[in-house]
């Protein structure tokens, strides 16, 4: 048995940037393939290729065990099992019901089977009424939700999704991950998708790639990748205590920083002028009773959240500004914290980090 | 569609020929007469001459001796024949700043001309475009010795490279001289208000036509037959009656010669006899 | 005006439009695939000797656009003179001949419009086609259906040169009265004869014909502007 | 004092279409005021028109205090203070340096100010050493981030935001949340912005405006909003418990629903094919021992996480597949429940909606 | 060949040049504006006499496209003959005459030619310039500067209508020798003479030269291509 999809050193040049840089992974037919990453770490340029529109540099791709030979002209044969979504939303200049058609008509498929084909995929979408409008004229979301029944109409065996639901209010995007999840389960489809949504991947898919600068940082299951630290967290997932202000540097060589609210930071490093700031959820120390330590930051806030993420557990805290401290379970069990308990934040300034 | 099946004759001629409507008078006659249809391609001199020579055409109707022998001379065309000539006149500005009214000597009013444009006060322009007009120009020049490709002559004296309508507005607005033929002439006299024809009645003035066959034996596709049949026509009696009493602005332009075998010698015919006689022996 | 004056001035015009007429229907034929070929940007960013190729072609198509029409008809003469290599057709002083004069002027200016229609198109759109699983040709219709505009002004542009051309047709036609005249050279003929009224009436005939066919023309080229 | 922006009884028509039906609100000097809703609601046409960009059909909109007139051809004067980021992102085919200089230079600024102007708004979305890229040659959050850039540039006294950060990695939309909240704070720019985030809306938002088919449905602060059950919250809030499969009618009439990992679902509708269905949170019913009651849906879990929202409290509990419970604060105490606690679900069939 | 010959045609060469040069000039500084105003989708959706009027004006444009250069020739001759309106200026068969009878021709394809262009631009670009606080001139120059590649097919091809054009400057020009003989104008007076060597001589000469200029324009037309 092969892998549905396999990558194998995949290398992408663009003039002036390397945008994809010995990348190899494969995946099995009927998983869920979620990319993570940060902007320009080369999500929309992998799924490209892999939709055949771009040519790798170098490497190869191989579609159940078969190497893809990009120098074929017409790669429709290749393409008629893949379907794709693209981040940029493109439609033609006609009717919803003839762009999510458009598909089907290539395949040469009958009127009838068109037709229920788009009313099936407009269903999924929830866009049932939407035939007749010309697609140029809908909204942000409603035109994304169009793209999306384009590529589920053909029934594809691949389904690559570049940012599916950026657009989508969180509803719409609450059903199209079902619908995705459900059109993976029973038609066996592999979908390969990039995300910057950590829930949608968490939700969704089975495995999890870190890309940043070109490269795979990381493979696995949701929880072997977030669960324990990695620098790709600081690297990719929300930033949490981002605080931006106005620093001005102190005698002792260290800065106080305005961050608004009536809240001022002190940092180890020497800056006046105008800083973002982030401190490293795990840099925060918690305590039930006030805090008497080296610590120059000290605060006291109330829990709002509480979020189990296996060994850890990250807690919400609300003080002049939100700040969110992550501690292990154990500690979070001995301190015997529940919602609205009050506690004492305390960090150094060395914690402190300009970005 | 019918006019299709019809044998078709070929005949290349000049513009100015074309323009003066005398050949869209006479065609019809012939055509209904030998059930043939006549085809006319207007061209320049030159022009018509080449489209003959390359075998696209059957027989060719143009005014320029020069070229019409050495057409005939390179064996391209046969059995040239005079059918009729025009004459051409000398018209200018009224004011007349070279004072030519009233000479009947070409030669010597073409001089007139070059010395007024030396001092100035004239204009000549000349249709340049190699023309029988032009050609009749040329040898009036030659005959003074004077050459008018002479680049300091291009103050007054402007070749104008167009049709003859042309050159009479263009007379007309610089105030110019100009060699024209009396057909065009009186097409034109209307629109010419500050025109007047200033010299005319010289003999080197007269303008023969001929008509040429193409060679059979150089393009034996050619329709010659339907050639010999429409110059036959042409100087028959009926033909040059028809000719004669073709009128355009209540005058008449072409005067007939095929059968006046004098003056057809006298404008440069020296076979008209032969020619005549040869047409007339074939058979109708 | 007599009714034979009539009829003369009808069988002229429908000459023009069926000279025409042809001339740029042949011409899009062969002009939209070669514009569209080439106004794809596939040697972009390529080698350098491609993109110099790429430029040279171009400039090549552009400078045909002012192909001049008496040049034009001149080669078709000569070729279809009796001593030319095509001169067996038979084809030389027929409307064949003046389609064949019109259709090498008007297809580098089909050939140069589309071109430049069909790059102005987003490269995505032919991209979301062939990810649908279009073949390429029908990724390209789906281009050519978005640059619908600009197709249609190169249609436009060939045939308002067709129409208006005379010293082409002329040269290969001959301009031969009932069967190879058209308005143009008609209006040459009466010009020469200095009937200016009459040159001019005839112009306003073909501007007329002209602006009846653009009216067809422009409201098709209207329904394919975005939005 | 009047209102910093004001729109009164604004209508937007489009053929076919009612996009803004009699809107009204008005936005404090200084305030961030966000415009959430589902797709489709009409965000996008209400920033426009405050853009400048598109007319209102009717009703008015006022500046400081004045009506402005959209009968005027050149609104250039007007729309100098003002700023907008579009939903889909709009570069020009030039360097991202003369993309962000391009407001600069229209407002006639010296070479030097401009230089300084773009380099300090290209730090702020964090894309230094990007000035020489073709903006056409960006991946989508980088582009993304020039489009902010440019906006941020001109330094607006109104900034009109569609989707900022749609796609954007979560490091780099912290950082540009932080940014917009101290531009606001520190330059008392006025932000009007449309999200379908809701978290970054209340991060962000002083107040909210829930719009939803045109209509404003309510304003006010997100607490006041989202912390009390209201229509609109399942009309636009990423719906928990969507679950999708195939169903199965019953001879009693209800009817089961396979929705994968081994979960069979009991509905009280009539149905058979492909449906999507989801259980309100606050219809589920939690408890601590076994349930036995007349509903027809009884599962067992472990609660993952807790999410406190004022006066009532979100529970997710990881089953065959995860479901979100919602329960009263006071309940939420009473039943001591904390992380990883084992719990039982149960719902009645009419409870299963189908969307 | 002599060296006055050579003279000669370098003269000629020069006034096809500076004539139709001249003409494209002044054609693309009224034509631009005029195409673009044309090309902006302002009409649409609006009241139906609106788009009414619309279609006419842009099917009066194509129309004009297809100007026969005879019929310009001869108004414009009307129009300057000392007879004529404008005869006081004594502009006629001048290379100004010229001029501006190739204005007029080419004026029309700048415009339709610059409106399908601009057309063509996704209407964001302008309100993106516009969002930015760009003056409706400074968008507007915008959306002139994404839609370069058509606006250089614009000129291209006008370009091209006006250096092969014949009729028109003869009637104007009056094709006086030394004077205001063009390439055009000559090569029809040697086809007319049946020199047909030199009128294709002279034909290959007006080709390359376009050559040459096409070739800059083409590579200006080319950096104007997205991506
Ligand atoms: N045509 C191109 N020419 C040059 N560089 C490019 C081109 N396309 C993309 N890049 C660069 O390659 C890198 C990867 O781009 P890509 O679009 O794959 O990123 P991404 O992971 O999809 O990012 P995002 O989350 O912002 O969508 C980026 O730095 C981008 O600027
Ligand atoms: N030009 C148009 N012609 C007709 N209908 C339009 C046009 N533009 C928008 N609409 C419709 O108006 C409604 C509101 O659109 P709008 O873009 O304002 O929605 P939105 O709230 O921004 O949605 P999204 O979250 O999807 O971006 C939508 O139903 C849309 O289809
Ligand atoms: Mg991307
Ligand atoms: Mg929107």
């Amino acid at each position: 048995m092969h892998f549905h999809v396999e990558v194998r050193n995949l290398c992408k040049d663009y003039p002036g940037k390397r945008a994809l840089i010995d990348v190899s992974f494969g995946v099995e037919r009927g998983e869920i393939f979620a990319l993570i990453g940060p902007n320009g770490a080369g999500k929309t340029t992998l799924l490209r290729i892999l939709d055949l529109l771009d040519e790798p540099s170098s490497g190869t791709v191989l579609f159940r065990g078969a190497e893809v030979d990009y120098s074929i002209k017409d790669r429709k044969d290749l393409r008629r099992g893949i379907g794709m979504v693209f981040q940029r939303t493109v439609l033609f200049n006609m009717s919803t019901f003839d762009n999510v058609a458009y598909g089907l008509k290539v395949r040469g498929m009958s009127e009838r089977e068109i037709r229920e084909g788009v009313k099936a995929a407009l269903e999924l979408v929830r866009l049932q009424g939407f035939e007749g409008r010309n697609a140029l004229a809908l909204s942000g979301g409603e035109a994304q939700r169009v793209a999306l029944a384009q590529a589920l109409a053909i029934e594809p065996e691949l389904l690559l999704l570049d940012e599916p639901t950026a657009n989508l209010d969180p509803r719409n995007a609450s059903i199209i991950e079902e619908v995705l999840s459900r059109v993976n389960r029973e038609g066996k489809t592999t979908i390969i998708m990039s995300t910057h949504n950590v829930f949608q991947a968490e939700n969704l898919a089975h495995r999890i790639a870190l890309l940043n600068e070109g490269k795979i940082e990381r493979i696995g299951a949701f929880q072997d990748i977030f669960e324990r630290p990695h620098r790709f967290l600081s690297e990719f997932a929300r930033l949490e205590n981002v605080f931006s202000g106005f620093s001005k540097a102190t005698p002792e060589g260290t800065s106080i920083i305005d961050v608004g609210n009536g809240l001022h930071i002190e940092a180890a490093f020497e800056r006046s002028g105008s800083v973002i700031v982030h401190i490293p959820p795990e840099d925060i120390i918690l305590s039930t009773r006030p805090i008497v330590s080296s610590a120059r930051n000290t605060l006291e806030g109330l829990v709002v959240q509480i979020s189990d993420l296996g060994s850890i557990v990250k807690l919400k805290v609300r003080s002049n500004r939100d700040f969110t401290a992550q501690i292990t379970k154990r500690s979070f069990n001995d301190m015997k914290i529940g919602l609205n308990s009050k506690v004492f934040l305390a960090f150094k300034a060395s914690s402190v980090k300009m970005i | 569609q019918q006019f299709l099946l019809k044998p078709v004759v070929m005949l290349a001629t000049t513009t100015s020929t074309y323009d003066s409507g005398l050949l869209d008078y006479l065609m019809p006659k012939f055509e209904t007469k030998h059930d043939t249809r006549v085809r006319i391609i207007s061209a320049g001199t030159g022009q018509a001459m080449e489209i003959a020579q390359r075998g696209d055409c059957d027989l060719v109707l143009v005014h320029c001796r020069d070229l019409e022998l050495g057409f005939v001379n390179g064996g391209h065309g046969i059995r040239r024949i005079g059918i009729m000539y025009n004459d051409f006149v000398i018209i200018g500005p009224m004011s007349d700043p070279a004072g030519i009214r009233g000479s009947s000597n070409a030669t010597e009013a073409f001089a007139k001309i070059a010395r007024g444009g030396g001092r100035g006060d004239a204009i000549f322009i000349s249709r340049a475009d190699k023309s029988g007009t032009h050609m009749l120009e040329l040898s009036i020049w030659k005959r003074l010795g004077m050459d008018p490709s002479n680049k300091s002559w291009a103050s007054w004296y402007l070749a104008a490279g167009a049709g003859m309508g042309a050159v009479l507005r263009m007379a007309n607005e610089k105030g110019a001289y100009a060699l024209t033929d009396r057909g065009t002439w009186l097409s034109f006299k209307s629109q010419l208000a500050n025109m007047a024809v200033l010299v005319q009645g010289d003999k080197i003035l007269l303008n023969p036509y001929a008509i040429i066959l193409v060679n059979p034996e150089r393009h034996p596709h050619r329709n010659y037959n339907g050639a010999i049949a429409l110059a036959k026509f042409m100087i028959s009696e009926e033909g040059q009656g028809l000719i004669a009493n073709f009128t355009k602005g209540g005058e008449r332009p072409f005067m007939p010669i095929a059968r006046n075998l004098e003056l057809a010698e006298a404008l440069g015919f020296p076979n008209q006899r032969d020619e005549l006689s040869w047409y007339d022996a074939r058979p109708q | 005006m007599e009714s034979p004056f009539i009829e003369e001035v009808l069988s002229i015009t429908l000459l023009s439009l069926r000279v025409s007429g042809l001339a740029v229907l042949i011409g899009a034929l062969a002009g939209v695939p070669i514009g569209t070929i080439l106004g794809f940007k596939r040697f972009r960013g390529k080698r350098t000797l491609m993109r110099l190729m790429d430029v040279a072609l171009r400039s090549f198509v552009n400078t045909l656009m002012g192909l001049p029409p008496v040049v034009v008809g001149l080669v078709v003469y000569l070729l279809l003179s009796s001593s030319g290599p095509l001169g067996p057709l038979r084809l030389l002083y027929t409307p064949t001949a003046m389609i064949l004069t019109q259709l090498i002027m008007v297809t580098p200016i089909i050939i140069g419009v589309t071109m430049s229609a069909v790059g102005g198109v987003e490269e995505s759109i032919r991209e979301k086609a062939l990810s649908l699983g279009a073949s390429n040709w029908q990724a390209t219709w789906m281009v050519l259906r978005e640059a619908r505009m600009g197709l249609l002004t190169a249609i436009i542009v060939a045939f308002g040169a067709a129409i208006s051309e005379v010293g082409g047709i002329m040269m290969a036609g001959g301009n031969i009265r009932w069967f190879t005249r058209t308005l143009t050279t008609a209006i040459v003929t009466e010009v020469e004869l200095g009937n200016f009224a009459l040159a001019i009436s005839l112009g306003i005939i073909l501007l007329t014909m002209a602006f009846a066919i653009n009216l067809l023309l422009t409201i098709m080229q209207l329904r394919g502007v975005r939005g």
